[in-house]
């Protein structure tokens, strides 16, 4: 497979770039619900809408009514909404859930909701301040023909306005992922809003009961569910990165200084032009991690560490040269670059920060 | 070194005496300092009866003649002093850019009039100032500012735009560049005004930041009438002024750095650090770098003291102050993880840590970026050519 | 796609029977390169053979035209040659200033009679070619080039020195530019000039490097006579055809960055990372970074082939590799630690680890500096204003 | 004590600085010894002008017929040295072995000659291609009324000229620091000319037998030498990162490129200008590491990993920009900026390079 998109591909990022910078935009989406203080952090309607273009259904088989298509456009989408930062569960629940409920029993349960943009996923792993999903404590009893789930987890995004529950647990076999409903008895959930203003949550599992079909996988579909999530965080960032930086270099070209526009300033090209070399760097990584995914190559899981790596650094570069190029107006709340900032911040530890993604790298090479 | 010595005893006894144990103890946030004021807003008695004690001895401005309301103290003394207050931790009794700013200005360019009228009250606490230099077109290019004051013959008449005034809603007075030649070249045509805020004709709107603090203001002067003794220096030389006290500023905002790499970041993060191989490898080279750059401070101010200094080396303090801190809260961030990123709860007091973390972002941006910093001591330092 | 399948199995075949053993072996040093011309050195029969056998079939340079001594392929052939040979580790038959610059610069530029003349002696290995760009006065400034060409008539007089001309000592012919207006402006007065360095006039000084390897050299002309018809393009206009070629540099230095980074560094250091943490931290982010810039070399490829790469993408990906290689080094010599500082000694193979690291420094200078490189990064792809 | 030089400390910066540029100029010194293929890599004639105007004996005591001066006097002279890359003993005989023969009994043995800039020492202390002398193996075994001592050492800088060799070994009780002169039965040494022309040894010790006074000192000895010899290293890496940016800079203001000076374009000025902040705090660092050790401070340990580490890095970005800045020319050999890329790799893995540096400080602030 080349290395760019292919004429579907272009089309589709077409559609998702116009109706993301028309519907998804910071100043009808983000900031509306950041301003109204809204709890779930992200618009249902938008979500609706989602659904109607058939974004939802990217990664759902064509069997089960979605378009059965891969990685790649599901990146494609994730870039547009990073580049508009537009709150939205398409990432946990129409790419991580939708990845946790293949070939699973409850995919009737949950997907129709989903391809209509109505139902929403979570996915609880980290159990600390860092994601450190080889350490897990949540535990899973097998008790009659189902299982009773103990632990604590945090940093659930979305995991107050979820219907639904993936909670990784430890089994004697392993870790596993589990599916709980919303209302299930012993379930514990406290929002926390995020700097980025979206919501993430605590949560509690007191002996929370599930039946034996609440169990959608082994090791094996956590570490599927993990790999497709994080690439998807990285393509997010390659898109947060982008729209910043394209912001930056706009106002490169019009500001002026000293009676010279401030992009003639030879020390700032040479650091955009830097920023550019980075992030072209940073979205091929990406796009090499999902096409490997799609083709289920064993090199796979080292480029998904290379990709959440490189696109978590290449976007902070791309904040933080974009508010110290902004002067004053970058540190105000009226402009857009600090969100962009904030954003950069919580996807980065969003599955692993570059840190994690680097020491993972490592190991897997043996050193 | 006999009298010096007798100096720091007499300190010592003056300070356990009369520095209420309240104030010995580290703020817990910046809403705890003590700004003074004509309204002034104490957090508790043992704030106002410190800085009270204090501007009384003249020793909020230690190093200021008697006459201006200052301690009189000799350089050596005013040393003793720091080193006495720190010994028991006392809190600075008053936070003022009247002290940091406007009084060196004043003592330099004031006349004599300009000195007793406005110094005393500084070295007091009883006058709040604030400082009007940047304009919405006048960022880094400072000297660009448009601002207007008008000669009427027995007033000057002000019109135009500040941003970036710290505290503008909260402060009583303002010393502000104004244009008051548009004919001259740009540098020339600039003067240094002080005047009440309380005028009519200036109004103030909070600037809310991306930390979700809101220390700025917008600041509008629409016709305002200012006395015309209110200049400090000659008319259309402010830039002169503002030069001065711009290094003043870089001096404060590099040391302000200071204050947060006391001890090793590492040892505050140990615990967050283990499982975390790389981020302790950065934290690692963070601490070499926050150390070395401790001993650049102590020997920056002690060149300063000697007089060795290069006059642009605080550019180069400012820079690599504001650079480092920047550094040091991206680790913080990181080794806090999620904690750090709740933005209200209570776990995170607010979300403390990220709100810092998003300040930081403005230390290489106020008071001259790090780009204006590093083309002074390309310029005035390395004495390379051109731009 | 039959006749593809079909041409892999005559290739593969033919490569088996006529790629000898010892060329499917790595080269030990650049010094078992071939680089062929008119006295060449092979270091084996089995070096020549396989130069030989590949030019008479064309495949020295597959993608030419079968006219001009090439093997006529389509790009989907050459792929699947290159496929071919890389599955048997086949070594390069040539290496050519000839092939990878002079060779693109003919096909666009030449007249038909320059074509006929040159490239099949090029696709042979018969002549070796070296580039005479910069001079002592014009590094990066390459259009400020002083060697002048006086048209005398019937000839070209040629007067005026290169430097950093490679293997200009072992070269047969040189592609050279020099200034034929001295009145135009900067750009429109050189021309493309090739002439043999057998010409009286010329000679050539080695330079040392601080590597202590010496492939460079200063190379001058004293009335150096060139027939009229060895000027490629049009007089004066010899600019375009250098910044035609200068693309085609990028890319092959661009290219060489990713020789070295296939597998991991870790992995290839494992044992030195032991009980060296924050050395282990750097290499494992160096080897996020190469990873990702392998990625991106396949991107650029892809989309070079497919017509998609912006024509100023060479510059961010010569740029990038040849950082990243210096970063590299970097990390080796840190790894290698007392060991690696060894100059001279058969444990460290002449220094080899050493002498590569210094080698790499060039890497971003040469073919343009990393800074040239950003420049047109910001004007060309970024459209930033101005210089 | 102030944090800057006393006027004493001024004069004999001076007098150093006039002598290094004078006598020990790179054309005169490094140049001729290396193209000479000299088996020292140093002149003696310099090494004994080093003892004429006193500079060996600044560390050693008055009673003992020095200057009895401390820390920053020695660094005044290294700085000096690494400024003009003057290849001579002075770091590990006139400061590391006088550190080591302070209250030994082998003081009158050694001292008389080393003030005369006649006796050579060494330094053998790694075992590996890393400076790691936490883990020493070499061993010293009690016979008779001394030693026997047995292992190898590498990267022994001066190793083959020297007169005499400390030579760090395991005892039961800890580390330990012996005197072993140069043709003691069982010492092979064989000189190996390194990157930057100087010469390091490796050696090995076949049951080589001392005598008891041989011990110069334990755990305590060693460390102390080993932190006399950093912080030396340190200034000394100090003046090879300042020489490197005054010819960088001095080049930046006369070469021509685009009919401007190059010092003028902006992306090379913001360079120049971190470099000289980083500069500058290197040598505070060293300045106070200086200071500590000479109070005896308990600080000391910790500020000399800061300062050797700081320099470290701080000396290799002088001389990547430095050559980078000098572009092709400064990839020749005729130019000496090259040199000061050599002489600075192999400064920084003397003694512990800066990773080892930060990895020990790290340890030392406990985490």
């Amino acid at each position: 497979m080349p290395l760019y998109l292919t004429e579907d591909q272009a089309m589709l990022r077409d559609t998702a770039r116009d109706f993301m910078a028309s519907e998804g935009a910071i100043a009808t989406q983000l900031r509306k619900w950041r301003d109204m203080n809204c709890k779930d952090g992200f618009g249902h309607a938008l979500w609706r809408q989602f659904g109607e273009m058939g974004f939802t259904g990217i990664l759902v088989d064509e069997a089960d009514g979605g378009l059965g298509l891969g990685p790649v456009e599901a990146g494609i989408v994730l870039e547009e909404i990073g580049r508009n930062l537009t709150p939205s569960p398409f990432l946990i629940t129409a790419v991580a859930a939708v990845e946790a409920l293949r070939g699973s029993a409850l995919r009737e349960r949950w997907l129709p909701g989903i391809l209509k943009g109505e139902a929403v996923a979570a996915l609880a792993v980290d159990e600390g301040p860092k994601h450190r999903p080889e350490a897990i404590a949540m535990t899973a009893e097998r008790s009659g023909n189902g299982f009773t789930l103990s632990g604590r987890k945090q940093f659930v995004v979305q995991g107050a306005s979820a219907d639904f529950i993936l909670v990784a647990a430890k089994m004697e076999e392993g870790a596993a992922l589990f599916a709980v409903e919303k209302d299930a008895k012993g379930l514990e959930v406290e929002g926390v809003r995020l700097a980025d203003s979206s919501i993430g949550a605590r949560m509690t599992f007191d002996n929370v009961e599930v039946d034996g079909d609440a169990l959608v996988g082994g090791e094996e579909v956590l570490a599927r569910v993990l790999r497709a999530a994080r690439t998807g965080a990285a393509s997010e960032m390659v898109g947060v990165a982008s729209g910043a930086m394209d912001m930056t270099v706009n106002y490169l070209r019009q500001r002026r200084q000293f009676g010279r526009l401030i992009g003639e300033f030879q020390a700032l090209q040479h650091r955009a032009a830097h920023l550019y070399s980075e992030l072209e760097i940073a979205r091929a990584a990406t796009l090499k991690a999902q096409q490997l995914l799609d083709e289920g190559s064993a090199q796979a899981e080292a480029m998904v560490h290379v990709a959440k790596a490189k696109a978590g650094r290449v976007s902070t570069l791309a904040v933080q040269e974009g508010v110290q190029m902004h002067g004053g107006i970058g540190m105000t709340d009226e402009y857009d670059i600090g969100l962009y900032m904030k954003r950069d911040r919580v996807l980065n530890e969003l599955f692993g920060d570059p840190n994690y993604h680097a020491d993972r790298l490592a190991r897997l090479n043996g050193y | 070194m006999a009298d010096l010595e007798a100096f720091r005893a007499e300190t010592r006894s003056w300070l356990e005496a009369n520095c209420p144990p309240e104030m010995r103890e580290p703020m817990k946030s910046e809403e705890d300092a003590c700004w003074g004021g004509r309204n002034p807003v104490f957090k508790s008695e043992a704030q106002r009866q410190w800085m009270k004690r204090m501007a009384e001895r003249g020793w909020t401005v230690p190093d200021w003649p008697r006459d201006y309301g200052g301690g009189g103290l000799s350089p050596a003394e005013t040393k003793v002093l720091r080193q006495e207050m720190a010994r028991i931790n006392a809190r600075n009794p008053l936070y003022s850019f009247g002290i940091s700013m406007l009084g060196p200005a004043l003592l330099k360019y004031g006349t004599e009039a300009q000195k007793k009228r406005f110094l005393p009250e500084i070295a007091r606490g009883e006058i709040r100032w604030c400082q009007g230099y940047s304009e919405p077109n006048a960022g880094s290019d400072l000297a660009s500012l448009q601002t207007k004051a008008e000669d009427n013959g027995d007033h000057w008449l002000v019109n135009g735009q500040k941003v970036w005034t710290s505290y503008a809603d909260k402060a009583d007075w303002i010393f502000c560049l104004v244009r008051t030649d548009s004919q001259a070249p740009k540098h020339k045509g600039i003067s240094f005004l002080l005047f009440d805020m309380a005028s009519p004709g200036v109004s103030t709107k909070p600037i809310l930041l991306i930390s979700g603090y809101s220390p700025f203001c917008e600041t509008f002067f629409d016709d305002v009438k200012v006395p015309k003794d209110q200049v400090v220096g000659e008319v259309n030389k402010g830039w002169d002024v503002a030069k001065y006290l711009l290094g003043h500023e870089r001096e404060m905002i590099s040391g302000m750095g200071l204050g947060g790499t006391g001890g090793s970041l590492g040892t505050a993060l140990k615990e967050r650090l283990e499982g975390d191989p790389i981020l302790r490898a950065d934290v690692a080279r963070f601490d070499v770098d926050a150390m070395a750059f401790k001993a650049m401070s102590e020997k920056f101010i002690d060149e300063l003291k000697a007089g060795q200094a290069h006059p642009a080396q605080p550019s180069m303090m400012k820079y690599a102050g504001t650079e480092l801190n920047k550094a040091r809260h991206e680790l913080v961030m990181a080794a806090g993880g999620a904690d750090a990123l709740e933005w209200e709860s209570e776990l995170s007091r607010g979300g403390k840590a990220a709100r810092e973390w998003l300040r930081t972002k403005a230390n290489s941006i106020e008071g001259g970026t790090s780009e204006i910093q590093l083309g002074i001591i390309a310029k005035r330092i390395l004495d390379l050519p051109g731009a």
